[in-house]
């Protein structure tokens, strides 16, 4: 655009640099995450299904509990694993806990920190209450082992204590598991669907990330899942629902501000679109479409 | 020994007994084998966790070109040997609790892990800024039901706007999740014959036989 | 769940008509695969798409880079390698540059000696073997996320004319996508699941959807097992709109019959 | 609040680090990006190897020393894997290779023609009327989606006349569900962007040097680029 042109406001809405939207999507997202507003949510079916899935649980179940997850899986995910074992601790389920990603290990720190007080009050414990296995989810063969004879694979927890004497030992294969509680980025949730749910018949919820939510969609209208709980959202409405507020709830305020931020983009970039580019003829470089 | 080894016929009976060894049992009740199969997929799990070593050797021999001929970036080379080493010797011979292995755990790659894996939304929001345009009518239809679904996702709209909510639920929960069912549908039949393809030797890349 | 129609004595209850599709299947691929002509196959509108965008990379005398996915030999990798394969011939013969990007998963090392045999011979068969540089297919880790700001990295610094992105990807794809429009280069992608392809049917100037990739990879390579494939999927796709069609006018008109049938 | 050195060191050489890799976005190089790319990609590795090696040492060793011998198996076809990057002797990790993925590929094909065949086909068979108008509209709207947009996706025969009018359909109702599809992928991305950036907001001691290394790290990627010292200190 010459100086003689001028300034042209059609031109600019096709042609504006995008990292203007990096720099207001920080903006945006960080600004109610320092100044929360606090806006009102809406509870979705999904959601609600969801809770009276886990909340049919009883005290001594035991439940595998597979953390499908990148550190960063976690990040979408948080509200969602705080709220269901804040549930599992005031019920006193049991856990199982395997991750199906390396960086799953630094997750638990994070998670057992950030309920303490509810785990003092329920005075929750590691090997009596709940058992960290590790990373044994690798690939699609140790899912399966596991599945068909689980201390065939595993005698001990992450740190080497042996298994044996605590609750585990109620579990011989899958369908000893009164349930698998799933949250993930992908990982090993398809081994699990074909040789925990399939082959045993073990229900299966799962919170998973934006991503995977229309094949979920596809596993939970099929009965391969009884729950789903959808992404960051999905969790914020269970803080609401169970009447504790934590990340989830904080995030939403972001989180609207970052949806109408991309629908401004969107309607700018057609306006832009439609007011100059197919004015000038401006050829799009590939000529392919 | 180096025949056996190298044998096409060999590695495809090896390939098609323990296929048939673990599949079977599945459709046919054989509880012999049940133990047998176990063991299998056992064996099978702990083998595959060995290939990370190729890549920890295929990182070494890059790295390692890239600092003898000096080429550009060569000292990141020198730093990320050395950092993976430290990590390595930290975590198998120190212990995952160690001081070194948990703090650059914590400080390094859970840190990055979410930044790389979270800087989507900035491409998603720009390619959406960018590329989501009525330019035919695909492309209006995938407009409209995207802006209807982003609009009901955001918290505030449910607030004012009610009637988002069953609009986003026909459209994800019809639509959306009936395309991820016809691609399970369609894509498995084609991993299936993959299997078929690796089993009669007509796929065997993946065994290394460039050559017999 | 309803009751199987029948079952089979010997095979395991509500496991019989799984077994019986996988073994037709194995019957079907074979019996493709082993026959002297060639099933039929239509030209996927994918192909004119690399031609136009290579064609277009060489005159403007840029870099091409084309990846064939993070993933060990499945399903989309062997797509994936069939276009580098045809990718490679195109810029072999109009000498142009070609990158390509490997690497990305642990799966990933193995494919990797594949891929480059494939364009080493591609150089081979065009008469330019001196033009093949294996520097120009560089290992990117075997980790996704160290793999993602490599080819980012190659993308800045390359500046390629055109990306083409096939075989399988995950989140990484739209990094790339992305990065390949910001660096003006014509960007062709194929997604191998749905949240994939929703965002880089926005990303992309081309993005070829589901089966397209491995429609593409067997037109290209007239290999007749990948052929073979493409026929079997073909037949199951009728026979699954049959079993709904048949299975949803039953159940209507009050028969689970064919519910039945299926779970038996 | 006193906070502990660990803690301190960890969190604030965390966020630093965190906007050298976000300088990504700022589309130049420079060489905060690059740190950041090979410190990830070297601890990353680190952890994965560590966690290979726990993984073999407790699913193998540990149950070979419990009296499962059949598993040292394991160990001797994981070490001959590790010729597949020999010049000379790559042959030997055929035998591992064909064992893993005869395995695999039975564990794959003996469920997904259930999971991904079957399940999913005897979902969408279903009564059509239930008394309830909105089912009604849901299922009538999956069965034709599912049965037109499979048509679109035929390639060994000339799709014409009844065929590419359900392709033609198959296709716009593809493209509306990409659409939700689309928006449900970005909800998810932007829900792990605000998930990380409520970790470097939370608790509010952290809050300053959040804002602190963004504007340096901005400042550091125009720096770069305005110099030209960018390219010439960055990776290769």
């Amino acid at each position: 655009m010459t100086k003689e042109e001028g300034f042209d406001l059609f031109r600019w809405m096709a042609t504006y640099d995008k990292r203007w939207i990096y720099v207001i999507l920080f903006i945006v997202v960080l600004y109610p995450l320092m100044r929360p507003v606090g806006m009102p949510i809406t509870v979705s079916e999904l959601t609600r299904d969801y809770y009276d899935q886990i909340n049919s649980l009883k005290e001594g179940d035991i439940v595998f509990d597979s953390w499908n997850m990148e550190f960063s899986g976690y990040m979408e995910l948080k509200p969602g694993v705080l709220a269901t074992h804040r549930i599992f601790i005031e019920k006193g389920v049991k856990l199982c806990i395997a991750f199906g990603h390396f960086e799953g290990v630094a997750i638990p720190d994070v998670v057992f920190s950030e309920l303490r007080s509810v785990m003092q009050e329920y005075d929750y414990r590691e090997l009596d209450d709940y058992i960290i296995l590790g990373y044994i989810l690798p690939n699609e063969a140790a899912v399966a082992a596991l599945a068909q004879d689980f201390h065939g694979v595993v005698r001990q927890d992450w740190k080497g204590n042996p298994i044996e004497g605590t609750f585990l030992d109620q579990i011989t294969n899958a369908g000893d598991f009164a349930m698998i509680n799933d949250y993930t980025t992908g990982l090993a949730t398809t081994f699990e669907v074909r040789h925990m749910v399939l082959t045993y018949g073990t229900p299966m919820v799962v919170n998973c990330i934006g991503v995977s939510i229309p094949g979920a969609l596809a596993n939970l209208d099929a009965g391969l899942y009884t729950g789903l709980l959808a992404s960051t959202r999905g969790g914020a409405e269970l803080e609401y629902l169970i009447g504790a507020p934590g990340p989830g709830l904080k995030s939403m305020d972001a989180f609207t501000f970052g949806h109408y931020m991309l629908i401004i983009f969107i309607i700018i970039g057609n306006i832009g679109h439609y007011g100059w580019a197919r004015r000038t003829r401006y050829r799009d470089r590939t000529g392919i479409r | 020994m180096a025949t056996f080894f190298k044998s096409r016929s060999v590695q495809l009976s090896i390939l098609g007994l323990f296929f048939l060894i673990v599949f079977v049992p599945y459709f046919i009740n054989i509880p012999q084998l049940e133990w047998l199969t176990t063991k299998l997929m056992i064996i099978a799990a702990v083998t595959n966790a060995f290939t990370i070593a190729i890549a920890v050797y295929s990182q070494w021999k890059r790295s390692g070109r890239f600092i003898r001929e000096k080429r550009r970036g060569w000292a990141y080379h020198i730093y990320l040997l050395l950092l993976m080493a430290f990590m390595v010797f930290n975590g198998i011979v120190l212990g995952q609790d160690s001081t070194g292995y948990q703090w650059l755990l914590q400080a390094v790659v859970t840190p990055l892990s979410s930044v790389i894996y979270g800087i989507l939304a900035f491409y998603m929001a720009s390619a959406g800024a960018r590329a989501f345009r009525a330019r035919s009518p695909h492309a209006a239809l995938l407009l409209i039901a995207g802006f209807v679904v982003l609009l009901y996702q955001a918290p505030l709209t449910g607030a004012f706007f009610p009637g988002f909510e069953p609009a986003a639920d026909y459209l994800t929960k019809t639509f959306g999740m009936s395309v991820s069912r016809m691609f399970s549908i369609s894509v498995c039949i084609g991993a299936i014959v993959l299997g078929v393809r690796m089993l009669t030797g007509k796929e065997v890349a993946f065994l290394g036989f460039g050559e017999e | 769940m309803v009751e199987p129609l029948f079952t089979f004595p010997g095979l395991i209850t509500g496991r019989t008509i799984g077994f019986l599709l996988v073994i037709l299947i194995f019957v079907l691929a074979i019996y493709y695969m082993g026959q002297a002509k060639s099933p039929y196959i239509r030209r996927v509108p994918a192909l004119d798409a690399i031609e136009d965008a290579v064609g277009r990379s060489t005159e403007m005398g840029k870099p091409v880079v084309c990846s064939f996915g993070c993933g060990g030999f499945e399903y989309w990798t062997i797509a994936g390698l069939s276009i580098l394969g045809y990718v490679a011939k195109l810029c072999a013969e109009t000498d142009t540059r070609l990158i390509v990007p490997t690497g990305g998963s642990s799966d990933s090392y193995i494919v990797r000696e594949a891929a480059v045999d494939l364009v080493r011979n591609a150089y081979t068969v065009a008469g330019k073997s001196e033009n093949f540089s294996e520097e120009d297919m560089p290992f990117l880790s075997g980790e996704q996320y160290a793999y993602t700001p490599g080819y980012v990295g190659i993308l800045v610094r390359e500046r390629p004319g055109t990306t083409i992105m096939t075989g399988s990807h995950w989140s990484e794809a739209m990094n790339i996508a992305e990065m390949s429009n910001a660096v003006g280069s014509i960007t062709i992608t194929a997604g191998c699941y749905t949240s994939n392809m929703a965002a880089l049917a926005c990303a992309s100037d081309y993005v070829m959807l589901g089966e397209e990739q491995p429609a593409a990879g067997a037109y290209l390579s007239r290999d007749p097992s990948q052929l073979a494939s493409i026929r079997v999927q073909d037949i199951y796709k009728f026979i699954a709109i049959g079993l709904m069609i048949l299975g949803l006018i039953a159940i209507n008109i009050g028969s689970d019959f064919i519910k039945r049938l299926i779970s038996s | 609040m006193v906070v502990e050195w660990f803690e301190y060191s960890v969190t604030l050489v965390g966020i630093f680090i965190s906007f050298c890799m976000y300088t990504t976005l700022y589309g130049k190089e420079n060489p905060l990006r690059s740190w950041a790319e090979f410190s990830y990609l070297a601890a990353g590795t680190g952890v994965s190897v560590t966690w290979a090696v726990w993984y073999i040492y407790t699913t193998a060793i540990v149950n070979i020393q419990a009296g499962d011998i059949i598993l040292f198996a394991s160990i001797i076809l994981g070490l001959m894997m590790l010729f597949r990057v020999h010049p000379k002797y790559s042959y030997i990790s055929r035998v591992p290779l064909a064992f893993t993925v005869g395995v695999q590929l039975a564990l794959s094909l003996r469920t997904i023609i259930f999971t991904d065949f079957l399940v999913q086909i005897n979902a969408t068979i279903i009564k059509l009327w239930t008394g309830v108008p909105k089912d009604f509209l849901y299922q009538v709207t999956i069965a034709v989606s599912v049965i037109s947009i499979l048509t679109f996706f035929l390639y060994t025969l000339e799709v014409t006349g009844p065929l590419l009018m359900t392709s033609k359909l198959g296709e716009y109702l593809m493209y509306i569900g990409f659409g939700a599809i689309f928006a449900q992928t970005f909800m998810g991305r932007l829900g792990l962007f605000v998930g990380y950036m409520e970790r470097l907001t939370t608790p509010v001691w952290k809050q300053p040097y959040t804002i602190a290394s963004a504007i340096i790290c901005l400042l550091a990627a125009v720096f770069f680029e305005k110099s030209g010292l960018g390219k010439k200190l960055s990776a290769g």
